[in-house]
């Protein structure tokens, strides 16, 4: 069992790895642009939560 | 034309929303997979030679009961009512329904099983001959099981009784499937005729299908 | 919608489970006429419209759609040119305000239909805010006033409106009202089936079933 | 106690603003130092090179199983001391805790291709994390089900303290079944000796590794906290148009 032989399994396996927790990066750091993105909608569309200005709010 | 690609559109869109339930159908069918191995024994060789039934049996299982929901939740919520009034046949509307429930699970299980042939130790190639047949064959599932969809709506009863009205129809499709796996992994039969077969069954499920499911609904209507 | 069209029931009978609703109905609507179905809980008035849109068997008589430009096209049913508005609002929750108006204006629609029909539909029941909103978000009233925009985004010649005012407070029945108005204007006909009067001026009634 | 402090959502989020840069930092340094670690480790007497697998495949294992107890304990605080974070630290820990299993399968899987000469065994321990696995999946699955936060949160926790009570169950009923078919001849993964040079990687990676899960759950955590108030906007512009 010399290291030649099994190099790919090795690779593969650090390669799988860093695939799979960096689709869960990549889908955390897309997700968030996309939900920072909606709120800034929200705001200029002039939808505010009660909590954040009370004093504005029509309701 | 333009009618029937809105209905296919908005059938895959809710299918992939969340809640859908498109990839819990998968997840069902890799639980089935799962199963095997805890009920036989983690005996590889004998894995091997049952994986591709075991796999066909999961498919199955997992593309007759996300069929439930498919007619029952536009007869709940009045869809059906207005998806007949049209000049639009029933039948078209329902092969259409049935084509967006293929794409959002019939597909995605015979694309999921090469990675779930793994656990039964049906590796490779042979993974992807069972693949071939499931996508051969998994459309004759989705639209003979559209009979009983129809069926069960009218009757409103649901799950169970959809599985025990559509499971014998689907018999044929198990046979050819499981047949043309076994032969492309092992032989000594020629993969092409079961196969053929199956490629068949799936063309005349295409005609029986809609035409069936759209007149027990029309039946049903009271 | 020009053309003066009439819709005439002969001698319709209704059964339901064995049991006969109605039987010996008779009426006749033309362009720009409302007719009232009233009567009592059972009496067959969900019934009868859902015989009107071809979604109940005729078990027997006769009904009849005739005059504009359908007289040479008998392959025409009555539910093509009717809207039916019934108890629920055949709304998708997953999908937004806007897909879910859309979807249908594709599917009912004869026409090729641009998008501005749903948006200006959408504006005329007071729903132009909330577009990309999820349906699922939305209250009964709201949800009711998403179907409402249907008949109005799509053309059709007959309203079948089971209950329309259910659901809807005043505001809405008001929008409703000038809706129906409008929809008469332009040589529309419409059968409601209600308890409530509807303030539509020259309506006729059509009492179905034993007097109470 | 702190977590009274950040109870409050708004505080949460400007706490993960400013945690969260530090955290990913320093879980990149630890990762970059663990991985220059491992390619100096020596092989295995037994296993050779492939053994170097095992510096991401058990500290994966670990975080696989870290975070079914971050689940089970944020589903107390739902359940008992409804804890207004609870929810989002349940749901926020299911996504993490089902990649870092998937990366503990996967890299077992690659292992045991040189070692059994096969993608796939069921060994015992292997086939726990399998289950696991699928017990995250299947909480993932019913959070996508339920619309209304709060209660897909009770359904959500009801379920992981399930799953937290029957793992042990499950596991003792796997390590049976599977001593039952096989003895235990086949070389297992990770096994419970390891040789003190090959003992220092191992820690350092998994410290790096806790420290990704950390800083990826408060990531987690954070986008959900924005899909709460994405939500409550909707459910407000509804509220505002007419006929609601």
């Amino acid at each position: 069992m010399n290291l030649a032989s099994h190099a790919d399994f090795i690779v593969a396996a650090y390669g799988a790895a860093a695939a799979i927790l960096g689709v869960l990066i990549l889908w955390v750091m897309f997700d968030y642009r996309a939900l920072r993105r909606t709120l800034a909608e929200f705001e200029d569309e002039g939808v505010t939560r009660r909590s954040d200005h009370t004093a504005r709010s029509p309701l | 034309m333009k009618a029937l690609a809105a209905l296919f559109m908005r059938d895959v869109r809710i299918a992939m929303r969340a809640g859908g339930g498109a990839s819990v159908a998968v997840l069902f069918f890799l639980i089935v997979v799962t199963l095997t191995p805890f009920a036989v024994g983690p005996d590889l060789p004998l894995l091997k030679r049952i994986g591709p039934a075991m796999l066909w049996i999961g498919a199955l299982l997992a593309s007759l009961l996300a069929l439930d929901r498919l007619l029952a939740a536009d007869r709940d919520d009045g869809s059906l009512d207005l998806l007949g009034m049209t000049a639009m046949p029933l039948e078209l509307a329902v092969a259409v329904k049935g084509l967006a429930h293929w794409l959002t699970t019939g597909l995605p299980l015979a694309i999921a099983a090469p990675l779930f042939a793994l656990f039964l130790n049906v590796d490779g190639s042979a993974g992807f001959a069972v693949a071939l047949t499931l996508l051969a064959g998994t459309p004759a599932l989705t639209f003979f099981g559209l009979i009983g969809a129809a069926l069960t709506v009218t009757l409103r009863r649901g799950g169970l009784l959809l599985s025990v009205l559509v499971l014998p129809l689907t018999i044929p499709v198990l046979i050819f499937g499981v047949a043309a796996s076994n032969a492309a992994i092992a032989g000594p039969l020629d993969f092409g005729t079961p196969f053929t077969i199956l490629c068949a069954l799936s063309l005349i499920s295409f005609v029986i299908g809609p035409f069936a499911a759209a007149m027990a609904l029309r039946h049903g209507q009271e | 919608m020009a053309d003066s069209l009439s819709l005439a029931a002969e001698d319709l009978v209704c059964r339901r489970g064995g049991r006969e609703v109605f039987s010996g109905l008779h009426f006749t609507l033309s362009s720009g006429q409302a007719l009232a179905v009233t009567g009592r809980n059972g009496a067959g008035k969900s019934s009868l419209l859902r015989m009107i849109a071809g979604l109940l068997r005729i078990e027997a008589g006769r009904l009849v759609l005739s005059g504009g430009d359908l007289d040479g096209d008998l392959e025409r049913s009555i539910g093509e040119e009717a809207h039916y508005l019934g108890h629920q609002d055949a709304l998708k929750p997953s999908l937004s305000v806007i897909e879910n108006l859309e979807f249908w204006s594709a599917w009912l629609g004869r026409a090729e239909l641009g998008g501005g029909e749903c948006r200006a539909a959408l504006g005329a029941v007071g729903l132009e805010t909330l577009g990309r909103l999820p349906a699922a978000y939305l209250s009964a009233g709201q949800k009711r006033r998403l179907s409402l925009a249907r008949l109005v985004a799509i053309p059709r010649p007959i309203w079948l409106l089971d209950e329309p005012s259910s659901a809807l407070d005043a505001a809405a029945q008001t929008t409703l009202l000038v809706l129906m108005r409008e929809h008469l204007a332009k040589g529309g006909m419409i059968l409601a089936a209600t308890h409530a009067a509807i303030g539509i001026d020259g309506i006729r009634e059509l009492r179905i079933g034993p007097a109470a | 106690m702190a977590l009274i402090d950040y109870a409050n959502p708004s505080k949460f989020l400007s706490f993960a603003d400013r945690v969260l840069p530090w955290l990913i930092g320093c879980a990149a340094l630890a990762l970059a130092f663990g991985i220059n670690q491992v390619y100096g480790a020596p092989d295995d007497y037994q296993q050779g090179a492939t053994v170097k697998i095992m510096f991401v495949h058990v500290p994966a294992a670990w975080l696989a199983m870290f975070g079914w107890g971050v689940m089970s304990i944020a589903a107390l605080g739902t359940l008992v001391w409804r804890h207004p974070l609870a929810d989002v630290a349940g749901k926020a820990a299911a996504p993490v805790g089902a990649a870092f299993t998937l990366t503990c399968l996967v890299t077992g899987s690659l292992w045991g291709r040189p070692m059994w000469g096969t993608y796939w065994v069921w060994d015992a321990r292997l086939t726990s994390v399998f289950i696991l696995f699928l017990m995250y999946l299947g909480v993932i699955a019913l959070w996508r089900t339920i619309d209304e936060p709060s209660r897909a949160a009770r359904a959500a926790a009801i379920l992981t303290l399930a799953g937290a009570v029957n793992l042990p169950i499950i596991k003792f009923s796997v390590d049976w079944w599977n001593t039952l078919h096989q003895p235990a001849s086949v070389l297992r993964l990770g096994g419970p000796t390891i040789h003190p040079d090959l003992l220092a990687p191992l820690l350092i990676m998994a410290f790096a590794l806790a420290l990704l899960f950390f800083a990826l759950h408060l990531a987690v955590m954070r986008n959900e906290i924005l899909r709460r108030r994405v939500r409550t906007m909707h459910l407000l512009q509804a509220q505002a148009a007419p006929g609601s």
